[in-house]
């Protein structure tokens, strides 16, 4: 396992190194952040000062070694609209939206994992395409629909819910409500059509020929297995989820990275774009490290080959 | 309205333990607590209640005491004032001239803050003696005062940011206002408690927080639901719903923002010819927009020089052409029967009601034979083609006004500064502007500006469309006054 | 020789499922028929398809002209609407119905270009790097996995923001956020295809690699790319919706129902007609979609057909 | 098989090794010895069986000698030329002569394709015929395998198990080769069809001269194709010898334990098997010495320390023990 | 009658797919008596599998036993309801599969889902379940089975696997065993090791066995009586030995024909033309006419019963 863990780490090296030139093209091809930065009168010569001081005056290879060896240091830049560096900026917002993440996560296991079930092993049932319906609606409704309609019913409606901002558990729950209803909609599609499969598996005879009940063979021998390709296809909904965090953190004033990119992109704030950017990459790939450790977990097969 | 029964401490903003909360809600955080380094009204709404300006408006935009007591003119050039004693930034320093020195010359002389350009007249802060001071311009400044009681003049603590350094009081910021800085949580909410060391009169909220929340659905059910006392910026389709729910009404007053549009009258194109800019003037229902865009919330204006500034012209003011077959005919006339075609750039989310304003406004040109191409820009695009003045015929754009004068109303319309956006040119208007701005003679200074308005309402550079109005919702259990510069000083809310 | 052989092969006919050319297209459209979702998802693609063909005759109004007197009339079935506007009309006085069929062309042709492009990208890269592995595998895959962890969203809002939106750019960045998911399914598809005997026979008679390539492999991993770019296009209908929130969608006066839905949610409280239909209209279309290509992924499982056997 | 014996093809030394890596850092790889120094000739018109049990390295032989895979080491020479060291061009136009038929007739053929685009392809592809006359050579190679020239525009799927294999016989023809490598070609087919698909192949060598090398694990059938028989152990050839040789006289405890374990389809028959204990040891971790020795009834010291190597004892019958039955 | 484990009479079991009914098992009757080894053999797709899932009573949709008895110790196990039939299952009557590699649960050890069969009849607590896993791994020839017990099924080769199976379907001393192809998938040497350990202990607690294969090598060296399947249905039916000294049907026949063997050279080999028909589209008469050399015009269009044509030996033809 350690070996493993190692070995994943420097994979991640030549990924990271191509997302820094993903960011850098990025920022760069955004154009100049210059007249953003000056104010309304500043002469030609202002400018021209100002370029020279942020090296934007010299050949993009040169730029981009210079924005690597930076990036190597933790030093992302400085965010001009806060005028402080730009990672500690980024990490700030980082519980925020972890909180949020996890909890539409959770949200999404809640509801996706007996769902599924349930409409595999009744399949072709009312239930089923009942449950077929709701994904696919989960998977239609934009977030900022959802959002919105979530604050009108819960909360200007029945007044069960606080409408918005980052506070005690019950301010999580619209948001992550949200955020986790696709995610829960696609997982109940992937776990419905996993256990399908793997009922039809030999060893699921088996378990039956063995005159276990039913329930054990279930949720024994079916669940653990049907989930070792669902854990895998989840880690690669990360990147999704962290997407979704920008569209359901602004709906619900939830002080996140989301919030914070949508408003460094508006303003231009690259620094803060690029620190983000690399943040959110990080913490994919760790994700999917993470589901593959709990996929060996899972499945002892893995291990040993 | 019922209260949610969410967590107490963050939602809530009635008394707990007896402490009276303002919770006020905007669309977005304030940008920095560098003074000199933003130019965003919603920022100074709120640093107005933990900084003081030498002098201020009050709610009828008469200037009136701060920091300084007392105050006159030595020259043209040189303004002495008298400094109020006894006053003590939230860190216990001792309010000085030091500080004014300090504050304004940094906005003064840096070229990298944004303010820089409307404090650079400022040519140095001659301190007298610890409580007198001596503001010498480069040229005559009729409009000091003005100058002195907005962004960017809020006093400084000199010795801290000295000491501690600047970015210290990025993160802990001190005044000398009402209140001061408890907590900042970015995108979030910025809390203020009252100060009980104020000079003035006591503060009378224990704690005030300002919430940022971008969407407006999402403000307005905070609203609906009690979360917040005051909502800002309410768009117009909800006002009727805030009146009707119980326990919440709104409030709308005239601001200083005039929406409009910029013409070129850059050789070549279609609007260089003046009888098409008249045609595109008639064939825009002004009324019509505020009407049912706005529900009603504006004024329509051929200047921008509305009321409350320095110099309006009121028979521009409250006036709307509109007529639409004349426009027709002009078009014609201009050597366009068939009509025309240009590109109109807008903003998208930037202004209330913006994109909705400029797809009605291409439908009306289209009326009169006018072919506009919308191009609707995110602000940031906007502004950096904006700044790169890289607009086609048309676009369209708001302007405050935060120094409450005719002059600033002109900035972008003289032959200098117009180049490459509007291309106009007007020796006539270029002398008049350039006298009113140092004239200390007040009569005449606003007959220039009078005249300089009727000037550009003929030529048509820029077209007027309404001044707008800011909606507010506010809780019943306040009682609010909009005011023209939009600031909110708390202490001027009070509970009913 | 005592092999019958004539008696042999006349039996071939009843043996494997003799089918002979019509009898493909009955065949599947009989299959269509006993999937009731199946038959569901393509009559609704039909409808939308249709409406986006001929949005010009059989919408009732102008979807751009505004009517300033006529603003958020509601549906005619309430009280204060009227059968000019079936369905009501927007802030701006247009009519609902109109700009949702008119939306309907914006809706599909982003959705369908978008995955024609990431298609493109993604099944070439996928073939290449499945085919011919080492470096170059490793290469893409790596890059692969770049673009995995950096959230689509993220790189749509970040180009679209410096190029500004117009219907191609969006076009150009949905494809080129997506080609990812397809360079990802088509190359596993080509691991496992590159190690079928048929594969090996090719080379066995000394086929070229292009060869291998474009007559062996690439007809049998298309199945999965068809499956997968029919959802695509429903979610790039979705993502479109999202973009238009953040300002970033298609621009007026150009409509789609992702910009309906976005402009509409202000309305969401006061005049509920003016976002939900649009909503409706994305969401039935997606299922549609969706339905149909649950479908395509049965029948084009080879794993399918082998059960059906 | 007499005096006109001309080798066709001539393995020597040929190995195969699949590295795996043991860990990122630990610098050692291992290997799995698929083929761990296989020599054997095939003479022109005979049939070469090759049995053994699963995984000791039968179809990566048959791979390597089609160049599908690379040799670790060895060579293999055909026709009289050395493989390794030819052209592309050389090998490319060689290789017309070597074709193979493979074991699974549901994977072999492409389901997208027509029977007559599949069995045309090695025919285009050397563009040895082209419009009509490709259109007859299919039809003609189509009968040789005995199905019409009505089935030419179906696809696979509308075929049995049995038709396809011949559809994929009439493939491996086209080029007219002269060794044709049967990956146990009628191990998936039903028992009533293979011994149609044996007879066919039996036919077509007669009339075509064709030379197989024939690969299986079920001993009957090898024995009733093959002129010999090579027997497989993890990697290695451990007995090599006449058909009826062998069978009468097998010579390593191994080939001995083979014949005794397949279960004679007579019920008067039945007899005392030799069993072998344990399994087949794993290829990557070979057992030192003579590879058999861990189930070897007879085993000896020295076979756990040396591994014998393959000599030839009586004429033809190769044998690689230390220890060979029947000598006493 | 009382002499025979179990009876099955007239089984029919359906297959209701897209295209129409597959009438897999198609009116199948024999018995097994306890002790007995009864083998049925035939072709790809005849219903050797469907017979004996249908005896489990683990027919998955869309297959549906539609008609037939089946009874076991004087119980008709058509007639239990699901929870009393899952009792027997494991227990009473038990099976094994063809494929040991995808036949146990990956993610389980092989002590877990041994000791499962324990804890569900015999209602141990895991301690004992675990220490009767070991020995029943003990049992059938699985050496050092207390390490075994804790390891996963894929570290295994697939004769111990298969070992696993068996020691799993003796657990608690079945009364019938169903071997469905246990040695198919493995190598000659390790077939030969099963069928040794299969014949012993069928000797050791006299289960009655059925045992499915294609392999008539394999019918010779463990049956006792053989039945011979084609398209659904019994078509011969005897001893082993008569059934192989005088086959009564032409498909027997047939299949014997096909066969190369070890002790014979022949240049040709017998062959059955043409292949096992589409179940679908079965041919009127005698389902084997198609194929049959020595077919008439009553073969084409009658059908032929099951029909003693010597002491004990039954088939299906008119010229038996
Ligand atoms: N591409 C490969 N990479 C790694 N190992 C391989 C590869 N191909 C085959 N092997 C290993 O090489 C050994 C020999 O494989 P090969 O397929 O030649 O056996 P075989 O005798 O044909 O067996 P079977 O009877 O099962 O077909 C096996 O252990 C197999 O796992
Ligand atoms: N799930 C199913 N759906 C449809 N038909 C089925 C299904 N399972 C089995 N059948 C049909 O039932 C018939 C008998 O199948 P069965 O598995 O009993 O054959 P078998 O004799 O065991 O063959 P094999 O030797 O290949 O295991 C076949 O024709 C098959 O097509
Ligand atoms: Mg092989
Ligand atoms: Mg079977």
């Amino acid at each position: 396992m350690r070996q493993y863990l190692l070995k994943s780490i420097l994979q991640i090296v030549p990924v990271l190194f191509l997302i820094s030139i993903i960011v850098f093209v990025l920022v760069y091809v955004t154009g100049d952040p210059v007249s953003l930065m000056l104010s309304d009168t500043a002469t030609d010569e202002d400018r021209e000062i100002l370029i020279a001081a942020l090296g934007l005056d010299q050949p993009m290879h040169i730029q981009y070694f210079r924005f690597l060896g930076n990036m190597l240091q933790g030093d992302f830049g400085t965010s001009f609209r806060y005028d402080m560096p730009a990672l500690p900026i980024v990490l700030e917002r980082l519980p925020a939206t972890f909180e949020l993440a996890i909890a539409a996560m959770i949200v999404a296991t809640v509801i996706s994992i007996p769902l599924g079930i349930l409409s595999a092993t009744k399949r072709n049932s009312f239930l089923d395409i009942f449950v077929s319906g709701a994904s696919v609606l989960g998977k239609a409704m934009p977030h900022f629909w959802l959002g919105i309609m979530l604050i009108l019913l819960f909360a200007v409606e029945w007044k069960t819910l606080p409408v918005s901002g980052r506070g005690s558990w019950d301010h999580l729950i619209l948001p992550a409500f949200t955020l986790g209803t696709g995610i829960a909609a696609e997982m109940t599609r992937l776990i419905r059509s996993s256990m399908l499969e793997i009922l039809g598996q030999d060893y699921i005879r088996t378990a039956r020929s063995k005159g276990l009940i039913e329930t054990i063979v279930v949720y024994k021998h079916a669940l653990r297995n049907s989930l070792i390709p669902v854990v895998t296809i989840m880690a690669l909904q990360t990147s999704t989820l962290i997407g979704g965090t920008l569209i359901t953190e602004t709906i619900f004033s939830w002080p996140g990275m989301g919030q914070l990119i949508i408003q460094a992109v508006n303003t231009r704030d690259m620094a803060i774009v690029q620190a983000a950017v690399f943040v959110v990459a990080f913490l994919v790939i760790v994700s999917n490290i993470l589901a593959d450790i709990l996929y060996r977990v899972l499945d002892p097969r893995i291990k040993y080959n | 309205p019922a209260q949610p029964s969410g967590n107490k401490e963050t939602t809530q903003p009635a008394a707990q333990n007896g402490d009276k909360v303002l919770t006020i809600a905007s669309g977005s955080d304030i940008v920095t607590f560098d003074i000199h380094d933003h130019n965003n009204t919603s920022t100074e709404a709120v640093h107005v209640n933990m900084f003081d300006y030498l002098v201020r408006k009050d709610a009828q935009q008469k200037v009136q005491p701060d920091l300084a007591t007392e105050w006159e003119t030595v020259n043209d050039t040189t303004w002495r004032f008298k400094l109020r004693q006894g006053v003590k930034f939230h860190n216990g320093d001792e309010f000085t001239a030091e500080d004014v020195k300090f504050t304004l010359e940094r906005v003064a002389t840096d070229n990298k803050l944004l303010e820089y350009g409307n404090y650079k007249q400022i040519k140095e802060v001659k301190v007298i003696d610890p409580h007198t001071i001596e503001i010498i311009t480069h040229a005559p400044e009729p409009v000091l005062l003005n100058r002195l009681s907005r962004l960017g003049s809020g006093i400084l603590p000199s010795k801290y940011i000295k000491e501690k350094g600047w970015d210290e009081f990025l993160k802990n910021p001190v005044g000398t206002g009402p209140y001061k800085l408890e907590k900042w949580v970015r995108d979030d909410r910025l809390t203020l408690v009252k100060n009980d060391e104020y000079f003035g009169e006591k503060p009378k909220w224990d704690k005030v927080v300002f919430r940022s929340i971008p969407e407006d659905a999402t403000r307005v059910a905070e609203l609906l639901t009690g979360g917040v006392d005051i909502a800002v910026n309410i768009p117009p389709s909800d006002l009727q719903r805030i009146k009707d729910n119980d326990g919440t009404d709104t409030k709308q007053g005239p601001t200083q923002r005039v929406m409009q549009l910029t013409l070129r009258l850059t050789p070549g194109t279609v609007t260089e010819n003046p009888k098409v800019r008249e045609a595109i003037d008639l064939a825009i229902d002004k009324q019509a927009i505020v009407d049912n865009i706005l529900a009603g919330g504006g004024v329509p204006t051929r200047t921008r020089v509305t009321p409350g500034n320095f110099g309006t012209n009121l028979d521009l003011y409250n006036k709307t052409l509109y007529d639409p077959e004349k426009a027709k005919q002009l078009l014609a006339e201009a050597g366009y029967p068939n009509g025309l075609e240009l590109t109109l750039n807008a903003t998208s989310g930037r202004y209330l009601k913006d994109k909705e304003t400029a797809e009605l406004i291409q439908a009306m040109l289209a009326e009169v034979g006018i072919n506009a191409k919308l191009e609707l820009l995110e602000w940031s695009k906007f502004n950096e083609k904006y700044k790169a003045k890289k607009f086609d015929e048309v676009f369209m754009i708001a302007y405050g006004n935060s120094m409450f004068d005719a002059s600033l109303a002109f900035d972008r319309l003289t032959t200098e500064r117009s180049k490459g956006e509007s291309d106009y040119s007007n020796p006539e208007l270029d002398k008049l502007l350039a006298d009113g701005e140092k004239n200390m003679n007040m009569e005449e200074r606003e007959k220039q500006y009078k005249q300089a308005q009727e000037i550009i309402a003929e030529e048509r550079p820029h077209i007027y469309l309404y001044q707008m109005n800011a909606n507010y919702g506010v809780s019943d259990r306040i009682n609010f006054e909009p005011r023209l510069d939009e600031m909110l000083f708390v202490d001027e809310i009070t509970l009913k | 020789m005592s092999l019958p052989l004539e008696s042999q092969t006349a039996q071939a006919g009843s043996v494997g499922q003799a089918v002979k050319k019509p009898g493909q297209l009955r065949r599947l459209a009989r299959m269509l028929l006993k999937s009731k979702t199946g038959t569901i998802g393509l009559l609704i693609v039909i409808v939308v398809v249709f409406m986006a063909v001929f949005a010009s005759a059989i919408a009732p109004h102008d979807p751009a002209k505004t009517q300033a007197a006529q603003r958020l009339k509601p549906p005619m079935w309430m009280e204060g609407g009227s059968p000019a506007n079936p369905l009501g009309t927007d802030n701006l006085g247009r009519d609902v119905l109109s700009r949702i069929i008119y939306g309907s062309q914006v809706s599909l042709m982003v959705g369908v270009c978008a995955v024609a492009v990431a298609g493109a990208i993604g099944v070439v890269l996928g073939l290449v790097s499945g085919y011919f592995g080492g470096i170059v595998d490793n290469l893409i895959m790596r890059t692969v996995d770049s673009f995995l962890a950096i959230p689509n969203i993220l790189f749509m809002l970040v180009i679209l923001t410096v190029l500004g939106p117009s219907l191609t750019t969006l076009i150009l960045v949905l494809g080129f956020t997506n080609w990812v998911k397809y360079a990802r399914i088509i190359r596993g598809e080509v691991l496992s295809v590159k190690e079928r005997d048929f594969v090996r026979a090719a080379r066995t008679v000394g086929a070229s690699d292009g060869r291998i390539i474009f007559t062996h492999i690439l007809p049998n991993v298309i199945s999965s790319f068809i499956v997968v770019s029919t959802l695509s296009v429903a979610t790039t209908i979705i993502a479109e919706a999202s973009l238009s929130f953040l300002g970033l969608g298609i621009q007026p006066p150009t409509v789609s129902w992702g910009g309906m839905l976005s402009d509409g949610r202000q309305y969401l409280a006061t005049s509920w007609w003016v976002a939900t239909f649009p909503g409706v209209a994305i969401t039935i279309t997606v299922l549609g979609i969706m339905f149909l290509g649950d479908w395509l992924r049965d029948i084009l499982d080879p794993r399918m057909k082998a059960r059906a056997k | 098989m007499d005096q006109t014996k001309e080798p066709l093809l001539v393995v020597k030394g040929l190995k195969k090794h699949f590295p795996f890596k043991k860990g990122m850092f630990s610098k050692e790889t291992g290997y799995v010895r698929a083929v761990d120094g296989v020599d054997f000739t095939v003479y022109r018109g005979e049939t070469l069986g090759i049995v053994g049990e699963s995984g000791c390295g039968k179809s990566t032989t048959g791979q390597m000698i089609l160049q599908l895979l690379e040799p670790t080491e060895g060579e293999i020479w055909f026709e009289g030329r050395n493989l390794s060291t030819l052209g592309k061009a050389e090998v490319r136009t060689l290789r017309q002569h070597l074709q193979m038929i493979f074991q699974d007739p549901y994977s072999s053929l492409n389901p997208r394709m027509r029977v007559e685009e599949i069995v045309a392809e090695p025919l285009r592809v050397h563009g040895t015929h082209k419009g009509s006359e490709l259109k007859e050579k299919v039809v003609e190679l189509l009968r040789l395998v005995g199905l019409d020239a009505h089935h030419m525009s179906r696809h696979p799927h509308e075929f049995s198990g049995g038709q396809r294999q011949r559809i994929g016989i009439a493939r491996a023809l086209a080029l007219n080769p002269s060794l044709i490598v049967c990956d146990e070609p009628v191990s998936a087919l039903d028992v009533s069809i293979q011994s149609q698909v044996l007879n066919l192949l039996k036919k077509l060598q007669k009339e075509l001269k064709l030379t197989y090398i024939f690969i299986a694990h079920g001993l009957p059938a090898v024995k009733h194709i093959s002129d010999r028989i090579a027997v497989m152990y993890l990697g290695k050839i451990v007995e090599l010898a006449e058909r009826d040789e062998l069978f009468a006289n097998p010579r390593h405890p191994y080939t001995e334990a083979l014949l005794s374990a397949v279960p004679i389809p007579d019920p008067t028959q039945r007899k005392e098997r030799i069993v072998l204990q344990g399994d087949l040891p794993n290829p990557a971790n070979p057992p030192s010495g003579c590879h058999f020795h861990t189930r070897c009834p007879y085993v000896q010291d020295v076979c756990r320390q040396t591994a014998p190597t393959l000599t030839e004892g009586t004429a033809g019958h190769f044998v690689s023990c230390h220890f060979p039955l029947g000598q006493s | 009658m009382e002499a025979n484990l179990l009876e099955v009479k007239h089984l029919r079991t359906h297959f209701k797919t897209e295209d129409g009914v597959v009438p897999s098992v198609n009116g199948v009757s024999f018995s097994v008596a306890k002790g007995e080894t009864l083998a049925i053999v035939g072709e790809s797709g005849c219903g050797k599998s469907v017979t004996s899932l249908s005896i489990m009573g683990l027919v998955a949709p869309p297959g549906e036993v539609v008609g037939g008895e089946i009874w076991l110790e004087g119980q008709n196990l058509l007639a239990l309801s699901k929870k009393e039939l899952r009792k027997l299952r494991g227990n009473k009557l038990s099976m094994i599969f063809q494929e040991p590699m995808t036949s146990l649960n990956p993610v389980f050890t092989i002590g877990n889902q041994l000791g499962e069969v324990f804890r569900q009849h015999r209602q141990m607590d895991k301690k004992e379940a675990r220490a009767h896993s070991i020995e029943m791994l003990d049992h059938v020839g699985i050496p050092n089975a207390e390490k075994i017990v804790d390891s996963f099924p894929h570290q295994l080769s697939g004769g111990m696997r298969q070992r696993v199976m068996i020691a799993m379907a003796l657990a608690c001393n079945p009364a019938l065993l169903i071997a469905d192809e246990p040695t198919t998938a493995l190598d000659v040497t390790i077939q030969a090791q099963i069928l040794e350990l299969l014949k012993k202990l069928n000797k050791e607690f006299q289960t009655g066995v059925i045992l499915i294969t294609h392999d008539l090598g394999v019918v010779a060296e463990m049956a006792d009586r053989v039945v011979v399947m084609y398209a659904g249905e019994v078509v011969e039916q005897a001893d082993v030995f008569s059934l192989f000294a005088e086959p009564k049907h032409p498909y027997t026949k047939g299949l014997l024909g096909s066969l190369p063997k070890l002790d014979e050279n022949r240049e040709e080999l017998d062959s059955i033309p043409g292949s096992v028909p589409n179940p679908l589209d079965m041919p009127d008469g005698c389902a084997f006419h198609p194929r049959c050399p020595a077919a008439t015009e009553e073969c084409k269009q009658n059908k032929p019963q099951l029909q003693e044509v010597a002491l004990n030996h039954l088939a299906r033809c008119f010229y038996a």
